[in-house]
């Protein structure tokens, strides 16, 4: 498997990221027990020390538990942490970037906020597509 | 021309003995081992063949065989000062002749004669009409070996011609290669065998012609035959 | 636990010094990559790990012993490099064979598998064998061998992209199933910094940096932008490299430092990671300036 | 986990040998080799005298097996050195050994291949004089089958040469190693020693000393003391030289 290549970041930083976003996407559940730092070494070919390394981002912030001896497993409210955090950090670092950037282009704000919007439009329409 | 031939035969021959040896050498595994085998098998077989080899072990006793022919050469000589037949035990008697004879008078004729063989006459009144003649020799040795090689002579050629014996000594009597098998050097510390190699010393036979007639035939010979009459 | 200790750790020879004063330890279980640049001492370093060259000065143990002459320390290590010449006799089966009577762990049927997976003849020899395939099978030995200490010198010599994948890949399956402490050296960083836990740079016989590669990775920055706004954001620091491309567009790399890139932020500079690669690059150049120099001064 | 391994040191000398006599055939081959190229300069004898008088000439032709002893010796040095060179020196620290049990199963090696040597080497004598025999029958004058007793002295005769020789090549081999100054060092010692006569001559004294012996017994224990000497004495001096370079 390859992790979506952002090379500005960290590989373990990006593993965290991967398994934040399968936890996001239900694919990981509470209580389930997530994969070992050797089990993501094999998957991404990466050294199982980076992994673990992922691991303890997750640990840290509380969106996995350690049970000794038996490896680690989905926090209770881990989803809702993550969704929590993207919003509050991710989402809105990536506003503030949208908007230093239209900035730089001289793009006025209602603009702006017509090109949002027409995104979120278009999104709509390829999800009804979809079904 | 020819050496260039030569020089070019003999490249020709190096590559592919090179070539032969270089895939000896580069033999690996199985094929190796079943040279080095098959080469030390091959050796230890030679053990068995060269003890089944007829006389592959004479151990002679040097002393005894000089002695023999010494004694021999004695008992010769001086059967020979006393005008007759030496003993023949110990002489070899390399040929004989017979012929059908029956007229009074005999003339011998000799090619290539050699002085010092005797020409012993013998008068045989049991004899009819036949001549005899038998050529002896006291042994012809190799001292340091010791061989004796009186066997290898080559034999006079006799021919009966009207009236005529002819007697034909050969211009070379011998000519022989003979092999000696040496220890090897290393050994002979060990078993105390003499190293050096002689030029080889040879104890010479000496050779008689004995010629037996009935009684009554007269004999003529050319000079340099010397007859000797001999009684009993 | 350590199983390499090195303490003010040289070696010369005649004149020349090959190693001066390293100090460091290898932990168990670890991958670390050995980069230096061509004739920077790694071969040298790896050897006296081995076992077959003698420090001038300094300590080393390996296994808590010194490696020099020590039966416990070649009994449990296997070194593998493109310099070996086995006899010719010996068909690649053999060798594996051998290998299987002299490594107690050796695993047979791994290498057999191996040996197939990359379409080698068991019964060929290793003379015959292209660059790339020695390096394959010798790489092959080293893996079976599951030695406690494995150390693998420039192992990808010859080896194309898709063998060298295959076996940093082999390599890594290994040492999860089978974990174990491994050398690797490189003169090459960006294709194995994944694999690696440490590394270990060295340059001109000298240590250079001993570090997780993920730290590595956040070792240095580069600040882009304007030259002289550049400058005056990085006076007084260290700088590893300088480089001007396009008009306004000058880099200057440096170490990772929070109020140096907290001033640049505030200056509207671009702030880009560095490779761990580059980075080793930098901190190793050892030419006089830089390659475009030599040009830039002949045209003038 | 790995567990580390202790090594057993008879064990890792008997791998080590059993990799040299797989992997070094060419050490009995090229014995073989050189064994039948003496054997055929062999077939023309060592030497001859002849006799003539009046009409009787005998040449008599003397065949030994000497010349394939001597090839042997010389083979036995060689080896002696070929073991030396450090691309077989490099391939043994391929595998486990330290420089203790590489010199031990070299000398193993050497050993063997000395003891081979001396078994073929008489036996190879014995086809000389069967395939003499063979051919020329009649011109045999002496025994051809050496007396009993003497294919086994012999036997022990080389064996104990080959060893000698091989030892003292491998001596020479990592000297040569330790420093390229007795590459000419000592080829220059020994010819030179040839030409001092006036009785210091080294080598000729060391030739008394062994090939002047009358009893192989004697022989034996000069032979075993000297190879007890000579190669602990080349371990000692090569204990810190570096391979794989």
């Amino acid at each position: 498997m390859i992790l979506p290549s952002d090379t500005t970041k960290p590989i373990y930083v990006q593993l965290a990221g991967w398994l934040e976003n399968e936890i996001l996407a239900g694919n990981l559940l509470p209580h389930e027990r997530i994969f070992s730092q050797y089990q993501l070494a094999d998957m991404f070919n990466i050294n199982p020390a980076t992994a673990a390394k992922g691991l303890s981002l997750l640990l840290e912030e509380g969106l996995v538990y350690k049970k000794r001896g038996l490896g680690m497993f989905i926090a209770e409210h881990a989803q809702e942490a993550i969704r929590k955090k993207r919003r509050e950090q991710t989402l809105q670092q990536l506003i503030r970037d949208v908007v230093a950037e239209a900035d730089n282009l001289g793009v006025e704000e209602s603009e702006l906020l017509d090109m949002i919007q027409r995104a979120i439009a278009r999104r709509k329409d390829d999800s009804h597509e979809r079904d | 021309m020819n050496t260039l031939i030569g020089i070019m035969a003999l490249v020709i021959v190096l590559l592919i003995a090179g070539r032969i040896i270089n895939r000896i050498v580069s033999f690996s595994g199985r094929r190796a081992w079943l040279l080095i085998g098959g080469y030390l098998l091959l050796l230890v077989i030679t053990v068995p063949l060269i003890y089944l080899v007829p006389e592959a072990r004479k151990d002679v006793r040097r002393s005894e065989v000089v002695l023999q022919a010494e004694r021999a050469n004695n008992a010769f000589i001086s059967a020979i000062q006393q005008g007759r037949l030496p003993p023949l035990e110990h002489m070899h008697e390399l040929s004989s002749w017979s012929f059908r004879y029956g007229q009074p008078e005999l003339k011998l004729r000799s090619f290539h004669w050699e002085e010092r063989v005797q020409v012993l006459v013998k008068r045989n009144p049991s004899l009819g009409q036949e001549i005899r003649l038998t050529w002896y020799s006291t042994p012809y040795l190799l001292l340091e070996y010791p061989y004796d090689f009186t066997h290898l002579l080559a034999l006079p050629e006799v021919e009966l011609s009207d009236d005529t014996l002819i007697i034909r000594n050969l211009e070379m009597r011998m000519k022989k290669e003979l092999i000696h098998f040496l220890s090897e050097s290393h050994m002979h510390s060990f078993t105390g065998e003499d190293r050096r190699i002689y030029g080889p010393r040879v104890m010479w036979g000496q050779e008689c012609l004995y010629l037996e007639v009935p009684e009554h035939l007269r004999i003529s010979a050319s000079d340099v035959m010397n007859l000797i009459f001999v009684e009993e | 636990m350590n199983v390499i200790e090195c303490r003010q750790l040289s070696k010369s020879y005649l004149r020349k010094r090959a190693l001066h004063q390293l100090t460091f330890s290898i932990r168990e279980n670890t991958i670390t990559g050995v980069i230096g640049r061509n004739g920077a001492g790694k071969t040298t370093l790896l050897k006296i790990i081995a076992g077959f060259y003698r420090p001038s000065s300094g300590e080393i143990t390996v296994f808590s012993e010194r490696p020099f002459n020590s039966m416990k320390v070649s009994q449990n290590m296997i070194y593998i490099d493109d310099q070996i010449t086995l006899p010719t006799s010996l068909s690649l089966l053999d060798i594996l064979h051998m290998a299987g009577r002299f490594y107690p762990n050796w695993d047979h049927d791994l290498a057999a598998r191996m040996l197939d997976y990359f379409n080698l003849d068991p019964l060929q020899h290793l003379h015959h064998l292209s660059k790339g395939l020695r390096s394959t099978f010798l790489a092959i030995v080293g893996l079976a061998a599951r030695c406690p200490l494995t150390i693998f010198d420039e192992p990808t010599t010859g080896m194309d992209a898709a063998i060298r994948k295959d076996f940093y890949r082999a390599l890594l399956k290994e040492y999860l199933a089978h974990p174990r402490t491994i050398l690797l050296s490189s003169h090459l960083l960006h294709e194995l910094d994944d694999l690696l836990e440490d590394v270990l740079l060295i340059d001109r016989g000298e240590l250079k940096l001993h570090l997780p590669v993920d730290e590595l990775k956040e070792y240095a920055v580069a600040i882009i932008g304007d030259r002289e706004l550049v400058e005056w954001v990085i006076a007084n620091r260290t700088v590893y490299h300088r480089q001007q491309s396009g008009i306004s567009r000058y880099a200057a790399i440096i170490r990772r430092d929070e109020d140096v890139l907290e001033e640049a932020r505030q200056h509207g500079l671009e702030i880009a990671p560095v490779s761990p690669e580059d980075i080793c690059v930098y901190l190793t150049n050892q030419t006089k300036g830089r390659i475009d120099d030599v040009f830039d001064r002949t045209e003038s | 986990m790995m567990y580390l391994t202790e090594p057993s040191l008879k064990r890792v000398i008997w791998n080590q040998y059993l990799f040299k006599m797989t992997a070094l055939p060419g050490l009995f081959t090229s014995l073989i080799l050189t064994q039948l190229a003496a054997f055929a300069l062999s077939l023309d004898g060592t030497g001859g005298t002849s006799i003539g008088f009046d009409t009787i000439t005998v040449r008599i032709t003397h065949f030994s097996g000497d010349l394939i002893f001597y090839f042997t010796l010389m083979w036995a040095y060689i080896a002696g050195i070929m073991l030396t060179i450090r691309q077989y020196r490099n391939a043994d620290f391929f595998f486990v050994t330290n420089r203790w049990t590489q010199h031990l199963s070299t000398i193993a090696l050497l050993l063997t291949a000395s003891l081979y040597a001396g078994i073929v080497t008489p036996l190879l004598g014995n086809l000389l004089r069967l395939v003499i025999y063979w051919s020329h029958p009649d011109n045999v004058m002496t025994a051809i089958a050496p007396r009993p007793g003497e294919l086994l002295l012999n036997l022990l005769i080389t064996t104990w040469y080959a060893a000698l020789l091989s030892c003292f090549g491998y001596l020479t081999g990592m000297l040569a190693q330790l420093n390229r100054v007795f590459v000419i060092l000592i080829p220059a010692l020994i010819i030179g020693s040839v030409y001092v006569q006036d009785s210091g001559g080294i080598l000729t004294a060391a030739i008394r000393f062994y090939a002047g012996e009358t009893s192989i017994l004697l022989l034996s224990v000069k032979a075993a003391l000297t190879l007890a000497i000579v190669y602990p004495f080349t371990m000692l001096i090569t204990s810190s030289l570096e391979v794989r370079r």
